[in-house]
C-alpha cells in the first residue's frame, strides 16, 4: 500500500511539475496563433524528456553521477566551461523567468503591479530553498500544480467543436502564418518541453534522495508516466487558447491571456484555482532552476553541494544561488518583460539542448558507471535518432530567430 | 595515411593496475574520507622528467606526486601558467580510491583545497540565521 | 617550463573559431532587427498587435460583466493590453515616413491608435467606478469596439496596399 | 612538471617527422607503495591524431555503443598509439621527441577493447 502511494506521488509530482511559465507562455501563444497544429511537437519534447530524464536519472541511480560532473569529466575543462557558461545563462534566464512568473500570477490575483511581487517571490524562493526538505519542497510545489488541470475542465466547459479540434492537429501552416515561423514555434515548443534544466535537477534530485538501483523502476515510472500527462496538460493550454483566443484574432503576449479561456469556461472558480496552479508551478520551476544554477556551477567545480546538506556544508553552493536570484531580481526590476524572457528562454534551451544531451548518451553506455545498467538497443537506436532532432532544432534555432524577428 | 586494418602489439604486460590520466583521472570529482566533494581534479603534477634535456635510457620513470586544483584550472583553459607557488596540491599519498570518483583517505576540511569554500561559510552562510540548521 | 605561455595550442583554435561564428550571427540579427520593413508594414504589425488588445481587452469586459473575472483579473488584463497598444503607438510614432502617402498612413495609425488608448481609459475608468458608476463597463465596451472597428479598417487599408 | 602542459604538445620521431599529439599520459599503479595506492608510475605517452575530444575514451575502453558515435570518434582517432617511457627521447615545452627504432603499441586498455576495436596503424 505505501508502495503504491509512493508511485502515485511520484507521478502526481512529474504531472504538476512538468508545467512551468515556458510551457505555460509557449503552449497559449501557439495555440493562439496555430491551432493544435503544433501538437506533434510536444508529443515529439515528451518522449524526448521521457528519454532523456530517463537516461540521466539511471546514470545518477547506477553511479552517484549527477549530469555536470559527467559533462567536466567527459568534455574536459574547456569544452565543459563552454558548456557551462552557455547551460548556467540559459538557466538564470529561466530563474528569471519563472520569478516573474510567480509575480505576474499574484498581480492577477491582486492586481498589485507585478514588480512590488518579485523581491517577495525571490525572497520566498530563497527561503524554500534554505530551510525546506528536499522531499517536502517537490511533493508540494508538484502536487498543488496539479490544479493546472482546471485548463482540461475548463476545455470541456467550453464545449468546444471536438471534431473541429481534432481535425486540427495535422501538421499544416495556418494560412496567416509563414512556414517559418511555423518552424521557429516548433523549436520553441520543443525547447519548453525538453528544458535542459529539467534533467540537471532530475539527475541531482536522484542523487538528494540517495537513488540507488533499486528505485530505477519507480523513477521509470514516474517519468514514463508523469512527463506524458504532464505532456496533456500543455495540449490542453494550448487548445484553450485555440478555441477562446484564436477565433477572436487574439496572439497572446501577457499571462493575463492565457487564464482567460480558464475564466471563460470555469468561471471566477476556474480563476483562482488556475492561479494558484501557476504560483505553485512557476514557484515549484522556480526552485528547480534556481537549485540547478548552484548544482551546474557546484558540480562542475567539485564543490560540496546538496540540499540534504547544511547550508553552511554547501557553502559555495548556497553562495551561488543567492547570486542567481539577486541577479534575477536586477533583471527583472529593468522593468523587461518576463513573458519576453520567457519566450527567448525555451528557444535558447533548445540551442543548448546538445551540449547536455551528447554527454549523457556516452555515459550511459559507459560500463564503468553503469555496470549492466548501460542503454539497451532500443534505448541508444531512440537515443541517435533523438540526438539527430536535438541537433536540428539547435543549429536551425538562430537562423530561424533571425528570419522571423523572434517569431513577431 | 593507409590505413590497413592492422593489429597493433598489445603493450608487455605490467603488474599494476592502468591508469590513463585523461580518462581516469583528470577532471574526476574529489571526495574525503566521509564522501564530503573536495574539489576536482584540475590537474596532475608529476614529478620529472627536466624539461629539453634529453633523457638518458634508463632513467625511472616519473610518477604522479600530487593532484592540482585552484587556479591550475584557468590556466588549463586559456593558457598560460601559475607560479608553482600558488599551485594547490592534494599529495597522491593521501588518495586512496580511484573510481568513478577519487577518494581520499583524510577529511577535506582542513585542506588547502577548501580554504575558499570555509571563507565563504564562515564570514557569509553561517551568519545567516539557519545557516547551520539540518534540513533533514 | 615556468612562465610559458601557451600550454596546449592544439584544441585552442576551434573555441575561437565558434566565437567568431557567434559574433556574425549576432550582428546580423542586430542589423536585421535593425532595419525593418517600410511604413505600410510597420503600421500593419502595430494595428494587428493592438487588434489582438483590444480584442482582449473587450472579452476581459464581457467576462467581467458575466461575473466571471475578478476585479483584479481585469484591471491586469486591461493593464497589460494598454501597454501594448502603447507600445505599438510609440512604434508608429518613431516610423520617418519619406512620402506624402507614407506621412498619411502614418497619420491615420497614430488618430486609430490613440482612439484605441481613449477606448481603455474609458473602460478602466469603468473598472474603477465600479457597479452602477459612470461610466459603465458597457460603456467601455463600446468604446473599444469602435476602436476595434478603426483598426479593422485601417488594417484592410494598409493590408490592400 | 604538470601534466595539463604536457597535454597537446606535438610528437616527433627521432628524425623530427610529426607523428601527432600527446592525447593521453598512461599510468601504472606499481611505484613505490604508500599507505594507501601504491604511486603511479608513468608508463608512456598515448599519441593520437587530435588531442581534443580523446577524454571520450572511445578508442581505449572498448566501448561501442551508440555505434554512430563510437565510430565516428574511433574514426577521429584512427592511428593513435601507445609509446613507453624507455621509447621517449626527449619532453620539452613545445615538443615531445622519440627515440629511433620506438615501437608503437596498442592504446587498447584491456583485452576486451584490444579485440572490440581493432585499432589500425599509420605508416611507418
Amino acid at each position: 500500500m505505501k508502495r503504491i502511494l509512493g508511485v502515485a506521488l511520484g507521478i502526481l509530482t512529474a504531472i504538476g511539475g512538468f508545467v512551468d511559465i515556458g510551457d505555460l507562455v509557449t503552449n497559449a501563444v501557439v495555440g493562439s496563433r496555430f491551432g493544435l497544429s503544433l501538437v506533434w511537437v510536444v508529443a515529439v519534447g515528451v518522449l524526448g524528456i521521457c528519454l532523456f530524464a530517463n537516461m540521466s536519472g539511471r546514470v545518477a541511480a547506477a553511479s552517484g553521477r549527477a549530469t555536470f560532473e559527467v559533462i567536466r569529466e567527459r568534455l574536459g575543462p574547456r569544452a565543459g566551461l563552454a558548456n557551462l557558461s552557455a547551460s548556467f545563462l540559459i538557466n538564470l534566464m529561466t530563474v528569471t523567468a519563472e520569478i516573474g512568473g510567480i509575480a505576474l500570477a499574484l498581480q492577477l490575483a491582486s492586481s498589485v503591479y507585478y514588480l512590488l511581487w518579485i523581491p517577495v517571490a525571490a525572497l520566498a524562493v530563497w527561503f524554500v530553498i534554505w530551510r525546506v526538505r528536499f522531499s517536502i519542497m517537490e511533493n508540494v510545489t508538484g502536487l498543488v500544480g496539479l490544479t493546472l488541470i482546471v485548463f482540461a475542465v475548463a476545455l470541456f466547459l467550453l464545449k468546444p467543436d471536438w471534431g473541429a479540434l481534432a481535425g486540427q492537429l495535422v501538421p499544416t501552416v495556418p494560412g496567416q502564418e509563414t512556414i517559418w515561423t511555423y518552424s521557429y514555434y516548433a523549436i520553441a515548443l520543443f525547447g519548453a518541453a525538453m528544458t535542459p534544466y529539467e534533467v540537471f535537477f532530475f539527475s541531482s534530485g536522484a542523487v538528494e534522495e540517495g537513488w540507488t538501483v533499486k528505485d530505477l523502476l519507480q523513477e521509470r515510472t514516474n517519468v514514463l508516466v508523469g512527463f506524458p500527462l504532464g505532456g496533456l496538460l500543455s495540449v490542453a493550454i494550448a487548445a484553450c487558447a485555440t478555441v477562446v483566443l484564436l477565433p477572436a484574432g487574439i496572439s497572446v503576449t501577457s499571462l493575463s491571456q492565457v487564464v482567460l479561456p480558464v475564466a471563460e469556461g470555469a468561471g471566477k472558480l476556474g480563476l483562482a484555482v488556475v492561479l494558484v496552479g501557476i504560483v505553485a508551478a512557476t514557484f515549484g520551476a522556480a526552485l528547480e532552476t534556481t537549485l540547478s544554477s548552484g548544482y551546474t556551477l557546484a558540480q562542475f567545480f567539485g564543490w560540496s553541494w546538496g540540499k540534504f546538506r547544511r547550508p553552511a556544508e554547501a557553502a559555495r553552493f548556497h553562495l551561488a544561488m543567492i547570486i542567481c536570484l539577486l541577479v534575477g531580481i536586477a533583471v527583472l526590476a529593468t522593468g523587461v518583460d518576463p513573458v519576453l524572457v520567457t519566450e527567448y528562454s525555451v528557444v535558447f534551451s533548445a540551442i543548448a539542448l546538445p551540449l547536455t544531451y551528447l554527454p549523457i548518451l556516452i555515459v550511459a553506455n559507459d560500463p564503468e558507471y553503469m555496470r549492466e545498467h548501460v542503454n539497451g538497443r532500443a534505448v541508444n537506436a531512440l537515443g541517435m535518432v533523438y540526438l539527430v532532432i536535438i541537433l536540428v532544432a539547435s543549429i536551425a534555432a538562430i537562423p530561424l530567430m533571425i528570419v522571423t524577428g523572434a517569431g513577431s | 595515411m593507409t590505413s590497413a586494418n592492422q593489429q597493433l602489439p598489445i603493450a608487455p604486460p605490467v603488474a599494476g593496475r592502468i591508469l590513463d590520466a585523461q580518462v581516469h583521472l583528470m577532471d574526476r570529482q574529489v571526495l574525503d574520507h566521509d564522501g564530503v566533494p573536495v574539489t576536482t581534479v584540475d590537474d596532475l603534477e608529476v614529478s620529472g622528467p627536466d624539461l629539453d634535456a634529453e633523457i638518458p635510457p634508463g632513467t625511472t620513470a616519473p610518477v604522479i606526486t600530487a593532484l592540482l586544483t585552484g587556479a591550475v584550472l584557468g590556466t588549463r583553459i586559456f593558457g598560460g601558467r601559475p607560479p608553482s607557488s600558488r599551485l594547490i596540491r592534494l599529495p597522491w599519498k593521501d588518495v586512496a580510491e580511484v573510481g568513478v570518483v577519487l577518494r581520499l583517505g583524510i577529511k577535506g576540511e582542513p585542506l588547502d583545497a577548501s580554504w575558499v569554500e570555509r571563507w565563504v561559510r564562515d564570514k557569509i552562510i553561517a551568519r545567516i540565521p539557519g545557516g547551520r540548521h539540518d534540513p533533514r | 617550463m615556468r612562465n610559458t605561455p601557451v600550454s596546449a595550442p592544439a584544441a585552442k583554435s576551434r573555441p575561437r573559431l565558434a566565437a567568431r561564428l557567434w559574433m556574425l550571427a549576432v550582428t546580423a540579427l542586430a542589423v536585421l532587427t535593425a532595419c525593418g520593413g517600410g511604413t505600410a508594414e510597420s503600421v500593419s504589425t502595430a494595428v494587428k498587435d493592438s487588434s489582438s488588445a483590444v480584442a482582449t481587452a473587450r472579452i476581459a469586459l464581457r467576462q467581467d460583466m458575466d461575473g466571471k473575472l475578478t476585479r483584479a483579473a481585469t484591471s491586469t488584463t486591461l493593464d497589460d493590453e494598454l501597454k501594448e497598444v502603447q507600445t505599438s503607438r510609440s512604434s508608429v510614432l518613431k516610423l520617418s515616413p519619406a512620402t506624402p502617402e507614407d506621412r498619411d498612413t502614418q497619420k491615420q495609425a497614430l488618430d486609430v491608435l490613440d482612439q484605441c488608448a481613449a477606448g481603455f481609459a474609458t473602460a478602466r475608468a469603468a473598472l474603477s467606478a465600479g457597479d452602477g458608476g459612470t461610466p459603465s463597463l458597457a460603456d467601455g465596451d463600446k468604446a473599444l469596439a469602435g476602436a476595434q472597428d478603426a483598426l479593422k479598417q485601417l488594417g484592410d487599408k494598409v493590408g490592400s496596399k | 612538471m604538470i601534466l595539463g602542459d604536457l597535454l597537446g604538445t606535438p610528437v616527433f620521431d627521432a628524425d623530427g617527422g610529426r607523428l601527432g599529439r600527446v592525447a593521453d599520459a598512461r599510468f601504472v599503479l606499481d611505484g613505490t607503495p604508500h599507505q594507501l595506492m601504491a604511486e603511479p608510475r608513468l608508463l608512456g605517452l598515448v599519441v593520437g591524431p587530435h588531442s581534443a575530444s580523446s577524454f571520450m575514451g572511445y578508442e581505449r575502453n572498448g566501448l561501442t555503443r551508440p555505434r554512430t558515435i563510437a565510430r565516428i570518434l574511433r574514426w577521429r582517432h584512427r592511428g593513435s598509439f601507445l609509446v613507453l617511457w624507455e621509447d621517449i627521447a626527449l619532453i620539452g615545452e613545445r615538443s615531445v621527441r622519440l627515440r629511433p627504432g620506438f615501437t608503437r603499441y596498442s592504446t587498447a586498455l584491456d583485452d576486451r577493447a584490444q579485440t572490440r576495436s581493432a585499432p589500425e596503424q599509420g605508416s611507418d
